[in-house]
């Protein structure tokens, strides 16, 4: 091990941002290395500064942005014997120096895949631009490499992906789509910044494992920055834990994990939620905000004891029914035949009851933003019905409009996957948190703008933020300004599409802290979209399993977790990797590979062709799962 | 007589017979010594930069060949005819010359005249309203005789005194057409399925249409049409680029024998107008006076050495440049009951400082006048000149006092006697700079009276269509076309007579459409006038006529039906440095002269040295 | 700070021992507060004043428009008068000395002859006829405002003299003093003419854009025909019904309406074509989600993405609402005297005459340069005080 | 697409009816008629109208009819390729405009490429090197010729070109070559000329155009997924030509539809001025004339034009923006 040259030699680097009011250093002098052939995780608060150095790595520093001091020393390892390593952060920009090295040697997956690509090329032909630019390759073969390194992503249709365009994926399809672009080229060093948030656990592990396999077929070296320590403890040599542009602790994985030294990464081992917490169990935050808390919630509380008096307790305040959804398909060329139309939400059913928390976990690209999105009437159901009832009696939301629709907006939010997008780009945040407060009266500019420092204060971020535009902001702090704009308006269901998914642990903690106060001491209710298991065990009451487009089962969480009854259910469970060395995730033995694919389920999960010929079956105590009606149901539990 | 080089090669191949056969047998000779010219040599193209394809009548007007014509003291005499006969203006016998041939070579006869007569005249589908007025003498159709075929008569009952002058107008009255060539459009003579073939090829309605555009001798669109002026059209529309050839079987030669036109081709280039004196300016034009205007004089004279030519100032014939017209027929019945009164006329008249506008406008150049006849007219009295035309403010406000304009607003503007402002919108024809400049001068002279006025330009129809509906109290345009009219002419305009009077249109309408349309006149005057018209039309000496035009000349200049500003206004000609015989000075008028028709551009010629 | 681990050698585990504090988040400061909690507005004015030459542009402008009230007062002349005696003037240069001595500001009067060969008036400069600029002085009486009869001129000629700095016209009227009248209907024409023609296609554009479907259907029919008829013969058959009687202030007030009529239709397919892309973002679901109404996703979400775009077109179209009225004069349907304005003026200068012996007549060009040039300067400093990237 | 596309051909039909009756209302709508102006005209100089050769062309042209009847008599002549009827020629319509067609499609053409060929470059440049200081003075170079009148510029270009080369004033050719057919010496004189109006013509297009690129290209160089392809490794040019400009390309796409009918109208006004031999010129006149099939026609043609161009550009619009395709934008 000690004989490894480093790949990657980062030393003293500070970078700075020209803002509107003097300068503000991000990075301050930061020195990490990567070996060649091994994997750095890079962990650290949201907000820290761990994009701004891969950026820097790649020379693709926003224009604000400088390095002000350090170097970036890249020794390829193809390059001939004695050369020099450069150092990336005198290179021209753009130069061809640098552009040699981006895509071809270093590869990048960006945090925000959503947003990352290209909306009117189709993302086959983006990849293959890459592969084209760095790799020798015969003419006619670049589509088929291609489609095969889609495939490898996980893409279960690559023939057809590689003609569709980026709006047309989910979150996840979207991300794997960026993997595939990174990856493409056999890069010598692989930055992947958060390169699974928006994937669910069993395409994590497949996605994963190729970066393995490309490291140990390529002697590629990684560099992960990821807030997942489940991941980190599955890939990483060596990690480095980076907090507010400072280096706080570094080692290897072993150091990390078993000996923490540092308060700080004390705290976010702490701050990490397990599967086997007690009911009413708090995540321990680095920050405990619940003291910025009282001033969001005092505002509704009043209202709300009338309500919740009046309401019946067992009156769903959501119920879904028979849901369907599909996508026109495309054609191939100009005149040519409609393909099949793709079905991505089809006869779902649930219910969520006032103050409680429903986790919606699944496949990624199984539907679930879909589902958000019909309940909130953003796209229109082909068949089904929602109803809404917040005591004031049902409503069908499917047929809302006039001044009962404004009503219904201010009582249901959502919060978006993609935090980029969902933030108007030419908006302050200031703008954007008090917005909804605008459209619907609330109270006088000065409290608004008071309201608004609040809400920011509550989900972590500082105020001084409030001015600067969405662009200009990490991951996670948009993340952030998306559920401070949910919150703005007190509404009282929220769809949570993946709401904490680029956040650090400990912010982490203490926005699901946040979420789980307001559900007590507001009877907030929330539909919560999650990919982390551990996070929906945490918050969630009941959880449903989508597959494909449908409730594969569905269960309150304790049941689900002891007792998964459905074969999907299960490889989802296993495919969770852990942030403890001892308990590696078996990349090799578990079935990963078309964990959501119903062939590879039980028998009794099988359609065989006919979706009508399986049916919901309840399990007792709220378990229900979808199997075939002829099925007993002493083997579903088995 | 010598043969002119222009032909020779087809005379010599035998395409064209010799100049003695293509000559009539008495031709039309021009002495150019006695005349004050020179007699020149063939050659040369002029070449006239026009407007627009209207513009190829310009051609007809500069050839003035007539039947007769004016000579330059405005003295009829025969041109086409060889002679002409007329008894107390009854009845009139025209000798055409023998072996007078179309420029096509077939013979000009009485049939020519035969044909228009009875197959285009009397034929209800081509003349729908009846034969030319020029030919009706109080209503009535003459009689038409073939004598033989070089001779013609028309015989009318009562006298037709406007006859003769109509056919040597610059517009003239063609009662002659080339049968032999348009026979062949008439079912009459045609074969029928010839004509029906030659009716789709031209994409016409029927015969009626194509023996219309194909008959056009004014305006020379068809290149075909036989012709007996000048120059021939040899280029079909549509085009930018016309050319014409001098005529092989032209009547008139000079007294060394040389057949005229000494200029072989023209050459009419159309495009905007605007640009025409800059093109000129560049040596663009061999002689040229349409759509140059007195401002461009002096731009024209800076480039006078660069590129050899000669700009010769003459002077335009309208009775004057710019007159402002009330209308006796203007609709607002107030408005009209003061336009009637001639002491607002008078005073208007009065209150135009004519001096200062003849100085800043035209350098003093123009003389200060009323609308009347020019000095050169032998009917030219001073007194129909100076009539109200002295700069006499103080004057004209007592009268504007005196006709009920005495109250006036806040600002010191009269007012009408129901209370509105006496603003008087001003409408002209066009946008033209020279207008606006005068009437820009004369509000500031009428703002002195407590009057203030509006310029409204618009297009010449729809300007028109305001005057003739009523609509409009007051216009401006120019003053009598024909200011240097000698007796023989008819005195029309100076009476209601017609709707084109912007002074009294609704009543030239009742006279014109015979009481069908329009307003019958009501007030004395011009009641007087018309009266006068008449006794000219039925007169049958000159002394007569004389008397007549002289008596309604006086009541024009004291009534001031039109009030004129100047005129005698200056027309610059530009000359090709080498092109000889154009006048120095003279009169540019349509009526009578066809701008350079009376100077017979014919005998116009390039003397180049080298050649 | 921690110290780069040594190359290929094993890691150290290492352990920053600077001081940490998890709540380092500092209280704000009132000027901080200030700061921070700026509005969007005032944020886009920050930036908007560092943009140097946008600013002095939008100083020129309100210079400019500032003319408009005290064209009476600032003018040397009337806009009307006439001068006959100095027709066609050629300018007369101001002057501070005479022979080397300072006498402050003046000018030399001028000779003139009629040159009856050209018919030309030449002026020659009579050194000894020195003619010294008064200011604040009495001269040609107005109505200031329409009401107060006044006579005070920022600066007058001296007695008896004249004072044609930018030469005079046909009619001898000062061109300088013609074109401080001038301002007020083109500065003025070209904004209204663009207010409607934006709101037209911005709002027909953009509903078209954001709605999509019939709205899009027959909104998108109407820029059709509108768009197919060309502008000259409907601006001919308008010429032909405006009514006469109208004053001209009307006939202004009609032109720029039909200007600004004609004008949006181009507009209008740019935003619908851009919109109907941006409608797909998410920001502007999520701003529907929030409840927001058509007007507010338009304007707040949609247009400011495209808000360079519209900068861009509103530079330039200001300079061809300011110049289409000498496209109108041409086909006779343009402003007339009385009224005065920098496309009349450049409109009486459309002739070879004065391109060659009275180029003076065409200076009104300079300020419509002007004009354009610090509307375009402007706009580019709107533009970058609304990019949030910058 | 192709349902789209029949679709949006059925609905030119209405469209197109429309558009006919609009343009024959507006011809119509000044209160005289092409015999009444052309007596007008001809007295004006003291001339007389022949009244009864108005009469016999008015009883010819259908004037005795209603004008409803006269439209549909119009539209029914259009339906059969029947332009109708020039009065002032004399000569169908097809025939008038005749020749002048090639010369304008020349001018105008050669005044689009030139604008395209100087305001792209220019336009990307100054996008993407913001604020240097070619950037502010091809800016300023282009403003000026927004700012000046056309025709002032007309004027003076031709005063001096014929000043300082020599050239003809005006006009597309030098006047020996109007009839003549082609010959090398035509095409010279041609190619000597027709670069005045095209300077001026395209001048102020140019102007637009570049600031209207830079703009839009402002706009979406900093979107992120020009940092993706950066990210490649694409060198900055390819970057530019495949990515923000195709996206910034949307405004130009949507208005392409005004190419068409422009390419065939040749800047009416500049024609004029400059006595152009193009159509132009001849529609004003047959416009002013009130020559009202001559002008009908043509602007029946230039409408369909119009209506076809915008067609064109929704149909690039749906191809250059997937999302306008497929979300079912442009329907
Ligand atoms: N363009 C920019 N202008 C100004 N500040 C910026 C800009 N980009 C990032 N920052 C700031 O730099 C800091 C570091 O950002 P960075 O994106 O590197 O965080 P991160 O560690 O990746 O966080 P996360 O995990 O939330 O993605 C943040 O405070 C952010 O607000
Ligand atoms: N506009 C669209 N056009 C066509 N197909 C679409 C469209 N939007 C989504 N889809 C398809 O519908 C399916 C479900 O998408 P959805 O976004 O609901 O998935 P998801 O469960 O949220 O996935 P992820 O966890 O990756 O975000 C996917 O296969 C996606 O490709
Ligand atoms: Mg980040
Ligand atoms: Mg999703």
């Amino acid at each position: 091990m000690s004989e490894t040259p480093d790949i990657l030699r980062v030393n003293q680097l500070r970078i700075s941002f020209q803002l509107q009011r003097g300068a503000l250093d991000v990075v301050r002098g930061v020195s990490f290395r990567v070996p060649l052939g091994k994997t750095v995780a890079l962990v650290g608060e949201s907000g820290s500064g761990k994009t701004v150095i891969s950026q820097a790595i790649m020379g693709l520093l926003p224009k604000a942005g400088s390095i002000s001091g350090g170097q970036i020393l890249f020794d390829d390892p193809l390059k001939v014997d004695g050369g020099e390593p450069v150092d990336i952060a005198r290179l021209p920009r753009d130069g061809r120096e640098i552009r040699h090295l981006r895509g071809g040697r270093i590869g990048m997956i960006f945090q925000e895949p959503m947003s990352s690509l290209s909306p009117v090329h189709t993302i086959g032909n983006q990849i293959e631009e890459a592969l084209r630019l760095h790799r020798p390759i015969k003419a006619g073969e670049g589509r088929s490499i291609t489609e095969a390194m889609l495939e490898m992503v996980g893409f279960k249709n690559p023939h057809r992906a590689y003609r569709q365009y980026a709006f047309e994926l989910s979150g996840g399809l979207r991300q794997r789509a960026m993997l595939a672009m990174a990856l493409i080229c056999h890069p010598a060093l692989l930055i992947a910044d958060e390169p699974t948030t928006a994937l669910d656990v069993t395409i994590q592990a497949q996605v994963l494992n190729l970066m393995r396999s490309l490291q140990s077929d390529l002697g590629m070296s990684i560099l992960l920055i990821t807030h997942d320590l489940g991941v980190v403890a599955n890939m990483a040599d060596e990690v480095v834990v980076i907090y507010h542009g400072e280096i706080m602790e570094a080692g290897s994985a072993n150091d990390i994990f078993r000996h923490p030294q540092h308060p700080y990464l004390k705290a976010l081992l702490a701050a990490l939620p397990h599967f086997d917490m007690k009911p009413g169990e708090r995540l321990t935050a680095l920050r405990d905000t619940s003291g910025d808390l009282a001033p969001v919630m005092t505002s509704r509380r009043q209202t709300l004891a009338e309500q919740t008096s009046t309401a019946q307790p067992s009156t769903p305040i959501l119920a879904v029914n028979n849901l369907r959804k599909t996508y026109p398909g495309k054609r191939s060329g100009i005149l040519g035949k409609r393909a099949e139309r793709v079905v991505a939400v089809s006869d779902v059913s649930f219910e969520i009851k006032r103050g409680e928390c429903l986790g919606l976990v699944g496949e990624s690209g199984s539907g679930k933003t879909s589902i958000g999105k019909l309940i909130m009437r953003a796209i229109k159901a082909d068949s089904g019905s929602v109803v809404f009832n917040n005591g004031s009696g049902p409503v069908d939301v499917l047929a809302l409009h006039g001044p009962a629709g404004r009503r219904f907006r201010t009582a249901i939010q959502m919060i978006f996957q993609d935090p980029v997008s969902s933030l108007s780009p030419r908006m302050t945040v200031l703008n954007i948190i008090r917005e909804p407060l605008e459209i619907h009266n609330q109270g006088s500019p000065s409290e608004q703008t008071a309201r608004v420092a609040d809400l920011m204060s509550a989900v972590g971020l500082d105020r001084r933020f409030l001015n600067r535009y969405p662009h200009s902001f990490s991951g996670g702090q948009r993340q952030r300004i998306g559920i401070a704009r949910a919150l703005a308006l007190d509404p009282e269901l929220i769809i949570c599409d993946e709401p904490v998914s680029a956040l650090d642990v400990s912010v982490q903690a203490q926005v699901l802290n946040l979420l789980k106060d307001l559900q007590r001491e507001l009877g907030l209710t929330y539909l919560f979209i999650s990919h982390n298991l551990a996070v929906v065990d945490y918050i969630a009451q009941r959880i449903a399993v989508l597959a494909n487009g449908r409730i594969v089962e569905i269960a309150p969480r304790g049941v689900l977790f002891r007792s998964p009854a459905h074969s999907y259910t299960q490889a989802l469970l296993k495919a969770v990797p852990f942030p403890d060395l001892d308990h590696p995730l078996d990349f090799t033995s578990v079935a990963l590979r078309g964990a959501s694919n119903p062939k590879n389920w039980a028998p009794q999960f099988q359609d065989e062709g006919d979706p009508a010929s399986l049916t919901p079956i309840d399990l007792g105590q709220g378990h229900i799962v979808l199997a075939r009606a002829t099925i007993d149901r002493k083997e579903l539990v088995a | 007589a010598i043969e002119t080089p222009f032909f020779a090669e087809r005379v010599a191949t035998g395409k064209l017979p010799a100049i003695d056969q293509r000559l009539p047998e008495q031709p039309r000779v021009l002495d150019m010594q006695s005349m004050g010219r020179i007699p020149g040599k063939p050659g040369g193209t002029w070449r006239m930069l026009m407007g627009d394809q209207r513009d190829l009548r310009m051609v007809t007007l500069y050839s003035y060949a007539r039947l007769v014509v004016f000579d330059e003291k405005l003295q009829l005499v025969p041109d086409i005819l060889e002679s002409f006969e007329d008894q107390d203006d009854k009845v009139f016998t025209f000798h055409l010359r023998k072996g007078h041939k179309w420029s096509d070579g077939q013979p000009f006869t009485a049939e020519d005249f035969r044909y228009y007569w009875e197959d285009v005249a009397l034929n209800p589908k081509l003349s729908p309203t009846g034969p030319n007025v020029a030919l009706l003498a109080n209503g009535q159709k003459p009689k038409f005789e073939i004598i033989d075929p070089e001779t013609i008569r028309f015989t009318w009952d009562t006298p037709n005194p406007a006859f003769l002058p109509s056919l040597a107008a610059s517009q003239p009255v063609y009662i002659f057409m080339p049968a032999h060539y348009l026979k062949q459009f008439n079912p009459r003579y045609a074969g029928k399925d010839d004509l029906a073939k030659k009716i789709k090829d031209a994409h016409v309605k029927d015969w009626s249409a194509l023996h219309e555009r194909m008959s056009r001798q004014y305006r020379p669109e068809n290149p075909e049409l036989p012709t007996l002026e000048p120059w021939r059209n040899t280029t079909p529309p549509p085009a930018d680029f016309f050319v014409f050839e001098r005529n092989p079987f032209y009547h008139r030669v000079d007294e060394n024998g040389r057949q005229l036109p000494y200029i072989d081709k023209i050459a009419m280039m159309l495009g905007t107008t605007n640009l025409i004196p800059a093109k000129v300016a560049s040596g663009e034009a061999d002689l040229q006076a349409r759509y140059i205007n007195f401002e461009d004089y002096t731009f024209l004279k800076h480039a006078e050495q660069a590129n050899n030519y000669q700009v010769e100032l003459w002077q335009q014939g309208y009775g004057a440049r710019a007159a402002l017209m009330p209308n006796l027929n203007a609709a607002d019945p107030i408005w009209r009951k003061i336009l009637r009164d001639v002491r607002f006329r008078r005073a208007l008249s009065l209150g135009i400082n004519r001096r200062d506008i003849n100085r800043v406008l035209f350098f003093g150049l123009a003389r200060e006048s009323g609308n009347t006849v020019l000095p050169e007219s032998p009917l030219y009295k001073q007194s129909y000149a100076d009539a109200y035309t002295n700069y006499d403010p103080a004057e004209a406000n007592r009268l504007l006092d005196l006709v009920g304009l005495d109250k006036r607003d806040g600002e010191g503007f009269r007012l009408l006697p129901d209370g509105r402002r006496a603003d008087i919108v001003i409408e002209t024809a066009e946008n033209d700079t020279v207008d606006t400049d005068i009437l820009e001068l004369v509000g500031d002279d009428f703002a002195k009276l407590g009057i203030r006025i509006f310029n409204h330009p618009s297009q010449r129809d729809a300007f028109r269509q305001r005057i003739f509906s009523g609509q409009v109290i007051m216009s401006m345009a120019e003053g009598l076309d024909n200011a240097v009219p000698t007796e023989k002419f008819e005195p029309d305009a100076l009476a209601p007579s017609a709707e084109s009077q912007f002074q009294w249109s609704r009543w030239g309408l009742y006279f014109e459409s015979g009481g069908s349309q329009g307003e019958a006149v009501d007030m004395p005057e011009p009641q007087h006038l018309l009266d006068l018209l008449h006794d000219w039309r039925h007169s049958t000496s000159d002394a007569q006529r004389k008397t007549i035009w002289d008596e309604m000349l006086s009541i024009n200049a004291d009534q001031v039906y039109t009030i004129g500003i100047v005129n005698g206004t200056q027309q610059p000609v530009v000359v090709d440095g080498n092109m000889r015989n154009v006048p120095k000075s003279a009169l540019f008028s349509f009526e009578p002269g066809s701008f350079f028709g009376i100077y017979m551009p014919d005998t116009f010629w390039y003397d180049v040295k080298s050649e | 700070m921690n110290a780069l681990p040594p190359s290929s050698g094993k890691l150290v585990h290492y352990v920053s021992d600077a001081p940490f504090d998890v709540q380092s988040v500092k209280r704000l400061t009132p000027e901080q507060e200030r700061v921070y909690l700026a509005s969007q507005w005032r944020l886009m004015w920050w930036k908007f004043k560092r943009h140097r030459l946008a600013v002095v542009a939008s100083l020129v402008l309100l210079v400019l428009y500032g003319t408009i009230p005290f064209s009476e007062f600032l003018a040397p002349y009337n806009g009307s008068t006439r001068n006959t005696d100095f027709i066609r003037s050629p300018p007369q240069k101001m002057h501070l000395f005479h022979d080397g001595q300072f006498v402050g500001p003046f000018v030399y009067g001028k000779d003139y002859r009629l040159n009856m060969t050209d018919l030309k008036r030449d002026y020659t400069v009579n050194h000894a006829n020195l003619q010294r600029i008064r200011f604040f002085c009495h001269g040609d009486p107005y109505q200031f405002w329409g009401l107060v009869p006044a006579d005070v001129h920022l600066m007058c000629p001296a007695d008896g003299g004249t004072l044609f700095l930018l030469g005079s016209d046909r009619l001898g009227r000062d061109v300088l003093s013609r074109m401080v009248y001038g301002a007020r209907i083109s500065l003025t024409v070209g904004l209204i003419g663009i207010s409607i023609s934006f709101l037209l296609g911005i709002t027909i554009g953009g509903l078209a854009g954001y709605y999509g479907g019939w709205f899009d259907l027959l909104s998108q029919r109407a820029i059709e025909i509108v768009h197919s008829i060309p502008h000259i013969p409907l601006w001919l058959a308008l010429a032909a019904v405006m009514p006469v009687t109208w004053s001209p202030m009307l006939v202004y007030f009609g032109i720029t309406v039909i200007l600004g009529l004609m004008d949006w239709t181009g507009l209008a397919r740019a935003v619908r074509a851009k919109l109907l892309s941006l409608r797909e973002e998410d920001y502007v679901l999520a701003a529907r989600l929030m409840g927001a109404g058509t007007p507010r996703v338009l304007f707040r979400h949609l247009l400011p993405g495209f808000i360079s775009h519209l900068i861009a077109s509103a530079t330039i179209t200001i300079p061809s609402m300011i110049l289409g009225e000498t496209a109108l004069s041409f086909l006779g349907l343009g402003l007339r005297p009385p009224v005065i304005s920098w496309g009349v003026m450049l409109n009486e200068a459309q002739n070879m005459n004065v391109v060659a012996l009275y180029p003076w007549l065409m200076l009104p060009v300079v300020p419509v340069i002007l004009v354009i040039l610090t509307f375009n300067f402007l706009g580019d400093g709107l533009r970058d005080a609304a990019d949030p990237y910058n | 697409m192709l349902r789209y596309l029949i679709r949006r051909f059925m609905i030119m039909i209405p469209t197109l009816f429309f558009t006919s009756a609009i343009i024959f209302t507006v011809i119509n709508l000044s209160p005289t008629d092409y015999f009444s102006n052309y007596v007008a005209e001809l007295q004006a100089q003291g001339e007389k109208a022949d009244m009864s050769r108005v009469e016999f062309l008015k009883r010819e042209y259908g004037f005795d009819k209603p004008p409803v009847e006269r439209y549909f008599l119009w539209v029914g002549g259009l339906l059969h390729g029947d332009y109708g009827y020039s009065f002032e020629y004399q000569l169908p319509v097809k025939d008038v405009v005749g020749d002048r067609l090639y010369l304008t499609i020349l001018v105008s053409f050669s005044t689009i490429l030139f604008t395209w060929l100087i305001a792209f470059p220019i336009g990307i440049y100054s996008a993407t090197h913001q604020y240097s200081w070619a950037d502010y003075g091809l800016t300023t170079l282009g403003l000026l010729g927004l700012a000046i009148p056309h025709f002032l510029l007309a004027l003076l270009f031709m005063y001096f070109a014929n000043v300082w080369f020599g050239l003809s004033i005006g006009g597309l050719m030098d006047p020996q070559y109007l009839n003549a057919s082609m010959s090398w010496g035509k095409v010279r004189s041609v190619l000597a000329h027709v670069w005045i109006p095209v300077l001026i013509i395209g001048t102020a297009g140019t102007g637009a155009m570049i600031r209207t690129v830079r703009a839009n290209l402002l706009e979406e160089l900093q979107k992120q997924y020009v940092t993706t392809a950066r990210a490649k490794g694409l060198h900055p040019f390819r970057i530019l030509i495949k990515y923000p400009l195709r996206l910034a390309m949307n405004f130009f796409i949507s208005d392409i539809g005004s190419i068409l009918p422009s390419v065939v109208s040749g800047a009416e006004l500049v024609a004029i001025v400059l006595s152009l031999q193009t159509t132009g010129p001849l529609l004003i006149h047959a416009l002013q004339t009130q020559d009202m099939y001559l002008a009908g026609s043509f602007l029946m043609f230039l409408a369909t034009l119009t209506i076809v161009g915008v067609l064109i550009s929704d149909i690039a619009l749906a191809f250059l923006d997937p999302r306008i395709r497929l979300q079912g934008g442009a329907r």
